[in-house]
């Protein structure tokens, strides 16, 4: 049985401020190590689907430089592999035009899509990290004659969190799709499901459901296929049993990489191998006088300074009399002597000088865009 | 084969040795597979050195253990060797129609893929050992052998006079030409000591490694029988006087050396040289975490680490454990190695996924002695499982699984 | 000496019609089997040239497809090999912006340029197929102690044609560019000395008179670079002696491509390796009753029909009885029975049925979409 | 070695043979990378059929003249088997701490590669020869073994019961459980031919290696020691009746028959079949050329020709030339032969890179005889370049150079 594995590297309801301005959200760093695009391409490839299409919508360019051919995630190959699919010119009148929804981006990728032989599609988000045995997915989906599976969750990690923007499927006695709401704000709602963006259907199927929206110029997934279809198709709603993180805003970004640092979780995440690009760092050099307390650190770092419920990704470097508390500092970053950083996240190619101090809450963590001079 | 196209020079990389005095750490691989510096292994070194000195064709001549050392090439990919035209092919013994042979010595082994370096058509041939650490540009030595219009060009190394009874040594002129060589000479007339790196014009070297086979009583070695010969018949053999770190690890005393020099800042072996990088193959692990009882001095610790112990001035390979309690110190984990808590480590070289139980002690040394000072390193071979509360003392070489509370002296 | 290719994949000049509707100049099927890209990148790569950037601007969905990683070009590397630069979001209030010339082509793309650690450039367009010794070019820029080197023709394979819109070289006697004008209209011209679109120059060279042109608004090379600056940089013009393909309109993509079954030019063009993708077509089957006559032809062709200089790439289909002159026919194509072709262009996966008759002429040939039924 | 990971199945391909009966074809390369229909290589179809039936893991077992062949299948790239986990694997024979020994016998080839099976725990071990031309679905025949939960599965064939007596035969009951082997029976009492292609559980596999690796007089062969010590020991072996084309083109009249049947439309061999590709690795060459005077029929072309003469029932590999006048009928020329004008080539195979001059009949015969109608075909051996106006009898070998006017019969 073919899959097709079809990625959206955007979301349309992320708000992560300077860390989206210039990358689409599926290349942001996350993990001291990844890209949010690693763990549905490795979860993909490690399940066996070897044919996957990214679509993209702008600002895709490091997603490009860091996808390449797909060799890292053993998806470079002449039969199936990976495809990252960019916008054909897209202009309405004078106004480019954005997709819209995950519609739009599938309809304007239809030719290549349409060239893959596979049976089924699996469509995925980038805003939530998840870890699925796909297999068992499709081998649920075929057994329980639905047209459509829709993956929910109910339980964030044990909480009873939901995202804001996240659609939420009121399912009837069969777990069948009854209806469809979009949450209006952020917050705790016990026995609520929402759906992680996480469907599977016969590929003809989705094919059809796509030229008949875009012919009635509907373009949300959610409320334009799954909501105003639940009467006429089979959708059913699947719950997600295992691990989740959810990237939206920068708060809960802060907390998705936080959740990393709990060693239980992590093994959990990182059961499979999780692939990324190389890079030929060193191992990382610790130096005397540093002190590093449950903190995640990748290759090529030099640290002197105290490190402390952090994630520093690679080649970065610490110096001595820093001290760096719940904050994450993306790769090629130099933090000089005695900084001190608390509730900061700092983009790639940063440099904080000395005696630099930064501050921010966990509610609202300090953003130091790439390529800045503190 | 396919694309036909000259090289001006390529290199051949022998592979083969075991490796005998590394013990239990060559009982199952060859010496050039060995882990080295943290995330490397001793191949990567030249493989790395001929790269970044836009040597883009090598044969990696092998025989003894292959299958891991030829599964680490592989496509040749994390050095930038899948090339289309060139890059790095594995060359093990073969049979034509009038039957096989097994390599005999290093010249044999190059003798015997003569039809390999022709299909390059290439100038010169550098001849490169695979169980060296070092960082040379093969590009500078080219050009002193093209100045110096040289048939064959020898990489030496200034070593302490006393020291060069132990090495093969070249005797030259003022202008570095050679007239003598002395392999291990007791009464030493240089210090300028073989590396094993040689460039050779390939005309020159083919007519002498044909020359070479066709005498029986040859031991078909480079440094015994070839580069003597050329030097009788008065070939143009020049020394190349190489300045920078170099080691041969073939003691486990010298493969200790050389891992504890990288993270030495005051050795010039840096290996966080960006425009030099040592490429290797990754493990693709997640990033190291360190826990909440850690402290970490003067180490190196590679990805896919957890640890929780103290971790001193040592070499930790990717996916090792360390849990809490435990002191590691003077001492390189190679991969995948777990230490349980409240051990202690230290003068030690712990081999690939063994595993040392809780409150045990790896490089144990008699009352009034302190740990390794007199030089002698312990050895824990790979894949082994030693039980809680396990003494094995200094210098010790440890190659079956010990049971809970032994002893090894 | 490290040099950073830099191919454009765009050309501002071009009028090739239905052929571009839908992808870039670069990704054009030509010769058979090939797309004008590979004949830039192959040069390149047979002369050392092992870092390019491809610089792309729009309808670039087919480039990337058919680049990848640039394994079959030996480019894909760890240290340098290629680079495809898709455009950043561009927008002039609610305007999409196309780049206007090179320049902005290059100033859009100046952070990834600016990584690379080469110190010189070649930029190249892709309207123009050339072979040149990129080595000896740079040898001579070097040595001629100029700032730019522009890479002029004067005799377009022994005629005098000047392509419409070509730059226009007026040298003095040193060769050094004095004053360069834009050529109104397609004609012979003997002794004019028109670009080709091949530029060598120090990279920091180019940064800066990128940075510069961009702040006072200006983007065109020709206008803005070479011919302001005629006076105040030492820029040497050099002539080209080998063979050119010239490709901005549909007559001239017609005439370069019936230049290739000319043996001798063609043996020229194909002395040194030129790399595309690989498809793995069968031997070409030729079957009793066909009749070809000064022809090209790639692998994977059924034919039974009669074929006159014409040029039939992959997996073309052709029937008994079909007539087929003067024409090209692009990959996975079916020509059904007794059809007959004269100087005709179509595109890839055309189906042509029983009987058809289309006729061109050699000044306006006839040109079929890309996926019709005629 | 590098993330671990089970494989139901894994192939070991059996690709040391030197096919000594292709003569000159097979001097200095091994049978396997013997050229065929027009672009591949005859390892192309055991590769081929092992990517399309989902096995993406397979080694590669080379001892003869192995340059071409491992340069051939490099990183395994043209057959997707360029893969981080698995993928294509060349095996040498490799010396380890006891010394080294050269594969004696198809089993023992398998038995000195344990360790590298033994990486991928893997459930099953399919067998194959890289001497056979077939398309064949493995994932069928596991399929097959499974439901009969048989200890080993043989492939075998339907012949002709006069020719059973040239095969190893397997007697079936019913149920098509072998209970007896023969090989090449004088009176066979059965007509399923073995194919040489094995599926076996690994764990009995190992098993009967070790015992047949024990017995010192066994020949350590699939067939005649591995086969039948399993039969008498009563495992459950099951033959797998294969209905699609299959030969082995182990001599030059099967080489070249199977070659033909590739443009022959009544042969179930047909090479363009999209679903079920053949891969291979290409020349890269621009599309060939067809000239005023060609005429063309029946034939298959492969890129980088440049034809001006007349072409019938042939297949023509890359690169090749073939002048005005010449005629090339009912032959097969492999890569970049040149064929001159006004020359005549009639049921012959003209191996890689040989020339023949103008004039020249390749194949003729005696007065009176129709060329090739007795079977016998001509062969030109590689890198020759014979002269204007030579005569080749048909049926003759030409293995050395031939001059203006020779004759050859």
């Amino acid at each position: 049985m073919k899959v097709l594995g079809i990625i959206f590297s955007y979301s349309t309801r992320e708000n992560l401020r300077e860390l989206t301005k210039r990358r689409t959200l599926a290349s942001l760093p996350v993990g001291a190590k990844y890209r949010i695009i690693d763990f549905p391409l490795s979860n993909m490839a490690n399940h066996g689907i070897h044919e996957i299409s990214v679509i993209c919508r702008n600002n895709y360019h490091s997603l490009i430089d860091h996808l390449s051919a797909g060799k890292e995630w053993d998806l470079e190959r002449k039969r199936g592999g990976l495809r990252v699919l960019t916008p054909y010119d897209r202009m309405a009148g004078n106004e480019p035009v954005l997709y819209r929804g995950m519609i739009e981006g599938l309809a304007n990728n239809m030719d290549s899509l349409h060239r893959s032989r596979a049976d089924y599609v699996i469509l995925s988000g980038t805003s939530v990290i998840y870890n699925v045995d796909f297999k068992e997915l499709l081998r649920n989906h075929i057994a329980s004659g639905a047209d459509i599976t829709a993956v929910y969750a109910d339980n964030y990690n044990g909480s009873h969190f939901v995202p804001n923007g996240s659609p939420i499927y009121h399912l009837d006695d069969d777990d069948r799709l009854a209806d469809l709401t979009i949450n209006p704000e952020e917050s705790e709602q016990p026995n609520t499901r929402w759906g992680i963006d996480l469907i599977v259907m016969r590929k003809y199927l989705m094919e059809s459901l796509v030229a008949d929206a875009i012919a009635f110029g509907r373009y949300d997934f959610d409320l334009d296929i799954l909501k105003r279809l639940a009467g006429s198709l089979y959708i059913k709603g699947v719950r997600y049993e295992g691990h989740l993180l959810e990237i939206s805003n920068v708060p809960g970004y802060m907390k998705a990489n936080m959740k990393l640092l709990d060693s239980e979780f992590r093994a959990r995440v990182f059961r499979d191998p999780v692939y990324t690009k190389h890079k030929d760092s060193v191992p990382t050099r610790y130096f005397e006088g540093c002190h590093i307390r449950n903190s995640m650190i990748s290759e090529g770092c030099r640290i002197n300074g105290v490190v402390e419920n952090s994630l520093i990704s690679r080649e970065v470097k610490i110096g001595r009399g820093a001290v760096i508390r719940n904050s994450i500092i993306m790769q090629n970053t130099e933090i000089m002597n005695d900084v001190l950083l608390d509730n900061v996240i700092i983009d790639k190619d940063v440099i904080v000088r000395e005696h630099r101090s930064l501050a921010g809450h966990s509610t609202y963590p300090v953003v130091v865009e790439k390529g800045s001079i503190v | 084969m396919f694309n036909q196209k000259k090289k001006e020079i390529i290199a051949m990389l022998l592979a083969g040795g075991q490796g005998s005095r590394l013990g239990v750490l060559t009982e199952r691989i060859a010496k050039p597979a060995v882990p080295f510096g943290g995330k490397y292994r001793i191949i990567d070194f030249p493989l790395s050195n001929c790269v970044n000195s836009n040597i883009d064709t090598i044969g990696v001549l092998t025989q003894y253990q292959p299958l891991e050392l030829n599964a680490y090439i592989g496509s040749g990919q994390p050095w930038d060797l899948d090339r289309i035209y060139g890059g790095a092919f594995i060359l093990p013994p073969y049979m034509d129609s009038e039957g096989g042979q097994w390599y005999k010595g290093t010249a044999n082994a190059i003798y015997q893929n003569m039809n390999f370096i022709d299909q390059y058509d290439p100038d010169y041939v550098l001849i490169l050992s695979g169980d060296h650490v070092y960082k040379m540009n093969y590009a500078d030595m080219l050009e002193y052998h093209k100045e110096k219009q040289a048939d064959c060009t020898i990489s030496v190394l200034q070593v302490p006079w006393e020291e060069a009874s132990r090495f093969g040594v070249m005797n030259a002129d003022q202008e570095m030409r050679i007239y003598e060589f002395e392999e291990k000479p007791a009464d030493p007339k240089s210090n300028l000591a073989s590396m094993g790196v040689y460039i050779f014009n390939w005309k020159k070297l083919k007519e002498y490694l044909i020359k070479d086979e066709a005498d029986k009583k040859s031991d078909n070695d480079f440094g015994k029988n070839l580069i003597p010969a050329m030097l009788q018949a008065g070939e143009r053999m020049y020394a190349y006087v190489y300045g920078g770190y170099w080691k041969d690890v073939g003691t486990i005393e010298s493969l200790w050396q050389s891992n504890m020099d990288t993270i030495d800042p005051t050795v010039p072996l840096e290996l966080d040289d960006p425009p030099w990088r040592i490429y290797s193959r990754s493990a693709n692990k997640p990033p190291q975490y360190i826990g909440e009882h850690a402290e970490l001095s003067d180490s190196g610790i590679a990805d896919g680490c957890w640890i929780d112990g103290k971790i001193e001035n040592s070499i930790i390979f990717s996916g090792v454990t360390v849990e809490e309690g435990a002191t590691v110190s003077n001492s390189i984990l190679m991969p995948r190695v777990t230490i349980r808590a409240n051990s202690r480590i230290d003068y030690a070289i712990v081999a690939e996924n063994s595993e040392i139980g809780e409150d045990s002690c790896i490089g144990w040394a008699d009352e009034g002695l302190i740990m390794g000072q007199d030089g002698q390193i312990t050895v824990v071979g790979p894949d082994l499982t030693l039980g809680n509360r396990v003494k094995v003392a200094r210098g010790a070489i440890v190659s079956t699984e010990l049971k809970d509370e032994e002893v090894v002296k």
